[in-house]
């Protein structure tokens, strides 16, 4: 048998293979997902600044009108049907009768279109990368991402593996990791509850930066470091 | 959008390519398929998969023997001690080990358990695809009680770890015949309960009787097996023509179909339900106390070879083959995945049938994407 | 490379492993469990049971003289054969009265670094016995390709296992209708099938 | 033809008070329809549904109506903006204008038109154009399929509903519809014409497109339907039509069959009167809810077989047997009678069919749709039977 070929006993290092870089530019222009992959921080989604445009009327009148819709969007996130691996048979029981998210007013719903939670349950794998991202851009503006699973997080037990993404922040901005490899439907329930109060606080407080990691201590409070000029740029880019 | 396809016929009548993508609400996951549609018929279909590869065959070259049974839960992740039995059979074939006698009675017990588990799954999913959404939360109520189960024995609702090389991780719980005695009269009102709902429904036989057919012979060159197959009429089940385990003790009797047509695959899936439910009574029966795991290493080393082993998994015949170098870590690990097989078989099953019965034959496959892909 | 686990100390009774170590033990933990003999190099106890020879009887008498090497482990013989008597064995097998392997059950690609081995596991459910054909494909490192005749012919099931060998091992099967990545995507370079293919170096993303 | 012309200033006025008033009332009852049916599917199901947002989850519909005004509009980029814009206004408008004839009570209505009926079957055609132009402006192949899908459903359940709807119009002499509640002041015409009722009820279903016949918002095919790329407020007015569609065919069946405010046994004041009339509108929406919750989805051949050799034979005998009895001045129990009778005869195949033994009928189904599919093959049916060499579109 070759196996124990004397010529190459199996301790000695193979030579390195490094492929050319896979050219970004035929999956076109990721938003935010810096060059070489690292996780893009989780800025989180900044939702629509509010129906009527910023400079127009004081912030006062608007500043409510955010709070009451921000109410109506927290208690009822559409989520799009949307399982990729294994995250999502817990996350179709999460939606069944035991431990029933129609109680939250949450539906699962099957066009893009018409949802507003996406909720990323599963391997992100390269080939689906692409799929990802067209979805979450055919989703209407105020929209969340929340990453199911170790393996949205960062990869989960298929890190550093070839066809994985180590994370589903490398392709869209995410709002609430939840860990757990599934984690169980309660976990996804206090995932979506802590994305409710980021709604909520983000409509009080303006868009915050920090993404919330679901079923930890108290979410870190945001410190009030954004600069005028991010600002206006969050602001700006969310309502084109 | 410019579309370029060479069709054997005239411009005006051209095929509209419907591509039911990776997200898809009846797609059981991320399984694409282009078809060729000529208003509501379906001419041709082509599938698309690796939408979930990742790679899990690469990395089980990288760890050791105890680190792949995690893995080889998250391959079939909704039937998962069938699959952490395939990959430690395989092993314990190659190191020539015999599992204890209690331990391979719990091995059983457990199986057939995740073997209801997942075609109470497949049965309400079906019935999702088909349109009837109240038994999909009825048949989630039974899967929630055999999960809540299985975190007594193993700590977790899903991924397991459970099975070890040798035998099993520990001991059961003390309540766990007494638990298992009760849960069984309730899954079996659960299954009679969607089988008296679901099984001969009027909509529910015209929208699946008669769709996807196929016969023994194609299906058999497809490589289609399990359900699938036992619905064309072939006998053909592991559990009785290779038996492994303790399956030559029980006595059970192996649905046969005789259309192979959609009804017949759910219809077996739910007789098979009762079959497991016997086994589990006479498997708990023969149980009696004694040592779960043998005198072995605590890190398995296999000795240099090779060694082929395959189970009866509920969506078919699951086959693990290991190459091992004498070293802690499989050399090459191989599995022959049932619903990468039975996708085979979905072309002819849905040629010149509609799109609506696409949807139906796909969901009575009852493929899951994580074993199609590995 | 893999450490030596510590040698149990003097008292080697009789204990299972699994047990947590039980508190009235006087607190300590108790001895580890007595330990086989370091493993040594053990001959491969490739022996084929009763049914294994019968099939291998069969094998033989089907195949015989094309296949170069043959052994067979508990029920499933196999035989070393030529690439270009493939084809043929394949087609033996499937039709000969004997074996009718009308079920092609596997067929995947084994990098033993200096050669690329590949292996048929055909089943015959009609017979109820299995066997495998293995085909040793001179190709190492990684870009050279090797070339064999595809089996969509005789099994439909070989389509799909040829174009997932391919997009892995790069191994080329003519004869098989389309041969598009199935497992990746268009633009991956490489194969990771192969031993030469890097765990963790490769990111795109 | 004068009195048109001399339209005074305080009658517009109050025609237009009457309509706000009648739209905010739509809506309240539109949300009250959510609610009902998100918490009676719960029921079905097992399990609670809304009770976070409110007491028993009362402010749900509201939640979802604030969330679905302040979403974005998207629409894509391919889209034909013109008809996308328009298509769920040529939805809404026929569903609301319907409502100005349908009386409440005696005098509480809109404009008691004398053909009261007429114009509610001219109107509720409309809501097809709507559709097929959202299927065809959203540009995307399963809105195209769904809009189709829907088109060929609509057209096919229009003839047995405007059918029963006339049988209705012959027994009670009159299209007004007060009129027609008046006269079933001593026997509501579902006791006289239970057929009329039962064709009106399955036409009614598939009209809104509820479960058994929802093929075109069958969400595991056609992903949502004509309104797959429709996203906040836009779709909002499609969610809102089609439940005041669903309205709207309970509260014909309840005024035309049950009798809508009226009391067989003596006179009821307008409150009360009004009061009974909800309740009926009620029960009957419940059990529109109530199929969705239990029954899977038809096939689109099956849904159209139905419609044409099951339903419209059956309503051409409905008009028959009326006619007889009112020709030949029959006392009305002889129609009740010979309704009874004409329905027995499917019934009496179905149950024929339901007694034979389970695996013998579903080895029926199965020859069955084996004769079907000879009877059909894939060459025949226009499309050349040909394996196409399918390449990957290459936008």
């Amino acid at each position: 048998m070759a196996l124990n070929d004397p010529s190459n006993p199996q301790g000695q290092p193979l030579p390195l293979f490094v492929p050319s870089k896979w050219d970004r530019e035929k999956q076109g222009h990721f938003v935010d997902s810096p060059e070489h992959g690292e996780s893009s921080t989780g800025r989180g989604n900044r939702p629509a600044a509010n129906m009527l445009p910023q400079g127009g009327l004081p912030g006062v009148i608007t500043g409510k009108l955010e709070q009451f819709a921000a109410l109506g969007r927290a208690n009822s996130l559409w989520t799009l049907t949307f399982g990729l691996a294994c995250c999502a048979i817990e996350m179709i029981s999460a939606h069944m009768a035991h431990h029933d998210f129609d109680r939250f007013g949450i539906v699962t719903w099957p066009s893009p279109r018409q949802s507003d939670v996406m909720i990323v349950a599963g391997t992100v794998v390269k080939k689906m990368a692409a799929p990802i991202k067209l979805l979450y851009e055919q989703m209407p503006d105020p929209k969340w991402v929340i990453a199911m699973g170790s393996c949205a997080t960062n990869g989960g037990p298929y890190y550093r593996s070839y066809s994985v993404v180590m994370g589903v922040d490398h392709i869209v901005p995410v709002d609430v990791y939840i860990p757990g490899c599934p984690p169980r439907p309660e976990a996804l329930m206090d995932g979506i509850m802590k994305l409710q109060e980021k709604i909520k606080r983000d409509a009080k407080e303006g868009p915050s930066a920090q993404p919330i990691v679901a079923s930890s201590e108290e979410p870190t409070p945001n410190e009030a470091t954004e600069t005028e000029e991010q600002e206006t740029h969050g602001a700006a880019a969310s309502s084109t | 959008m410019a579309t370029e396809y060479d069709t054997g016929q005239t411009p005006e009548t051209v095929d509209m390519m419907l591509n039911m993508g990776p997200q898809h609400p009846a797609t059981h996951g991320v399984f694409r398929m282009v078809l060729a549609v000529d208003g509501e018929r379906v001419v041709d279909l082509v599938p698309h998969i690796g939408y979930l590869h990742r790679g899990s065959e690469k990395l089980m070259e990288n760890e050791t023997y105890a680190q792949v049974i995690t893995l080889f839960d998250r391959l079939d992740y909704v039937s998962n001690f069938n699959n952490e039995l395939a990959f430690v059979r395989a092993v314990e074939k190659l190191m020539d080990l015999e599992p204890p006698e209690r331990a391979m009675y719990i091995r059983v017990i457990l199986c057939e358990l995740n073997r209801v588990a997942s075609h109470l799954l497949f049965a309400g999913t079906y019935a999702l695809d088909i349109g009837a959404m109240t038994p999909v939360m009825y048949t989630f109520r039974e899967r929630e009680r055999i999960q809540n189960l299985f975190e007594s024995v193993s700590g977790a609702r899903m991924m397991h770890n459970y099975i070890r090389i040798g035998g099993i991780k520990e001991e059961l719980p003390d309540d766990f015949v007494h638990r298992t005695r009760k849960l069984i009269d309730e899954l079996r009102r659960g299954v009679e309960e969607t089988d008296k709902l679901l099984t001969f429904n009027e909509v529910f036989l015209a929208r699946t009787r008669g769709v996807g057919m196929i016969d023994a012979a194609t299906a058999i060159s497809c490589g289609l097996t399990g359900p699938g197959l036992r619905a064309s009429g072939s006998t053909y089940d592991v559990r009785k023509d290779d038996p492994y385990e303790i399956y030559d003790r029980l006595d059970y009797d192996v649905p046969i179909g005789e259309y192979g047509d959609s009804w017949d695959r759910y219809w077996l899936r739910i007789q098979e339900c009762y079959q497991s439910l016997r086994m589990i009574d006479q498997c708990l029966d023969q149980l009696e106390p004694g040592p779960i795991m043998p005198q072995m290493r605590r890190i398995a080393r296999p000795p240099k070879g090779e060694a082929y082993a395959h189970c009866e998994n509920p969506r078919g015949d699951i086959g693990v083959f290991v190459v091992s170098d004498g070293t802690n870590k499989p050399y090459r690990v191989k599995v022959r995945p049932p619903s990468f097989c039975n996708l085979v078989a979905l072309r002819q099953m849905v040629q010149g049938s509609y799109i609506a019965d696409a949807v139906v034959v796909l969901g009575s496959l009852d493929i899951v994407l994580g074993e199609v892909d590995r | 490379m893999e450490q030596q686990p510590p040698q149990p100390n003097d008292s080697a009774q009789e204990k299972t492993l699994g047990f947590p170590p039980t508190p009235e033990a006087g607190g300590k933990v108790p001895p580890r469990p007595a330990r086989r003999p370091p493993h040594e190099e053990e001959a491969p106890t490739e022996v084929l049971n009763e049914r294994g020879q019968a099939t291998a009887a069969a094998l033989g008498r089907v195949v015989g003289s094309r296949a170069s090497s043959s052994g067979g482990r508990d029920d499933i013989p196999w035989v070393l054969v030529m690439p270009d008597h493939l084809f043929e064995v394949l087609s033996l097998m499937k039709e000969h009265p004997e074996t009718k392997m009308d079920m092609l059950h596997l067929l995947f690609a084994v990098d033993y670094l200096d050669h690329l081995q590949l292996i048929y596991i055909l089943a015959s459910l009609s017979l109820n016995q299995k066997a495998m054909v293995k085909v040793d494909l001179p190709v190492a490192g990684d870009d050279a390709q090797a070339t064999v005749d595809s089996a969509v012919a005789l099994w439909e099931a070989a389509g799909w296992y040829e174009r997932e060998t391919h997009d892995l091992f790069g191994v080329r099967f003519e004869g098989n209708p389309d041969m598009s990545p199935l497992l990746l995507y268009e633009g991956f370079e490489g194969f990771p099938g192969r031993k030469s293919f890097p765990f963790n170096e490769y990111t795109e993303y | 033809m004068t009195e048109l012309t001399a339209v005074t200033f305080s009658e517009v006025s109050v025609i237009a008070a009457a309509l706000t008033a009648l739209l905010t009332g739509l809506s309240i009852i539109v949300l009250s329809l959510v609610w009902i049916e998100r918490k009676f599917l719960g029921r079905i199901q097992g399990r609670v549904g809304p009770t976070r947002v409110g007491p028993f989850g009362l402010l749900q519909p509201v939640a979802d109506g604030i969330k679905l005004l302040f979403k974005e509009d998207a629409s894509p980029a391919w889209a034909n903006k013109g008809i996308f814009w328009a298509a769920p206004l040529l939805i809404f408008i026929p569903s609301f204008v319907l409502w100005i004839t349908i009386p409440f009570s005696n005098d509480w209505v809109v404009r008691n038109l004398e053909l009261g009926l007429f114009y509610f079957i001219a109107f509720s055609v409309l809501s097809i154009v709507g559709l097929v132009l959202a299927g065809w402006a959203s540009a995307s192949k399963y809105a195209v399929l769904g809009g189709l899908r829907s088109a060929a459903q609509l057209v096919s359940y229009e003839i047995p509903l405007i059918m029963a709807i006339l049988v209705v119009v012959m027994v009670a002499g009159s299209m007004n519809i007060v009129a027609v509640v008046s006269n079933q002041e001593s026997v509501p015409y579902i006791a006289i014409m239970p057929l009329g009722f039962a064709l009106f009820m399955l036409a009614g279903i598939a009209e809104v497109g509820r479960t058994p016949f929802d093929i075109y918002f069958a969400e595991s095919e056609v992903v949502g339907g004509p309104f797959v790329e429709y996203s906040g407020a836009h779709w909002a007015v499609f969610f809102l039509a089609e439940y005041i569609n669903t309205f709207l065919i309970a509260v014909m069946a309840a005024l035309l069959f049950l009798g809508g405010w009226s009391w067989p046994f003596g006179d009821l004041p307008s409150l009360a009167g009004l009061a009974l009339f909800m309740g009926k509108t009620y029960l009957v929406v419940v059990f529109i809810f109530w199929l969705r919750g239990t029954y899977p989805r038809l096939r689109i051949d099956q849904l159209m077989s139905i419609g044409w050799k099951v339903l419209l034979p059956l309503s051409f005998a409905n008009i028959l047997i009326a006619a007889f009895q009112l020709f030949y001045g029959w006392p009305s129990w002889t129609l009740t009678l010979m309704s009874l009778g004409v329905l027995a005869v499917p019934v009496y195949f179905q149950i024929r069919v339901q007694r034979q033994p389970a695996m013998e009928r579903a080895r029926m189904y199965a020859e069955r749709a084996i004769a079907h599919r000879a009877r059909r093959p894939i060459a025949e049916t226009g499309a050349v039977a040909r394996t196409v060499t399918v390449k990957e579109p290459s936008a």
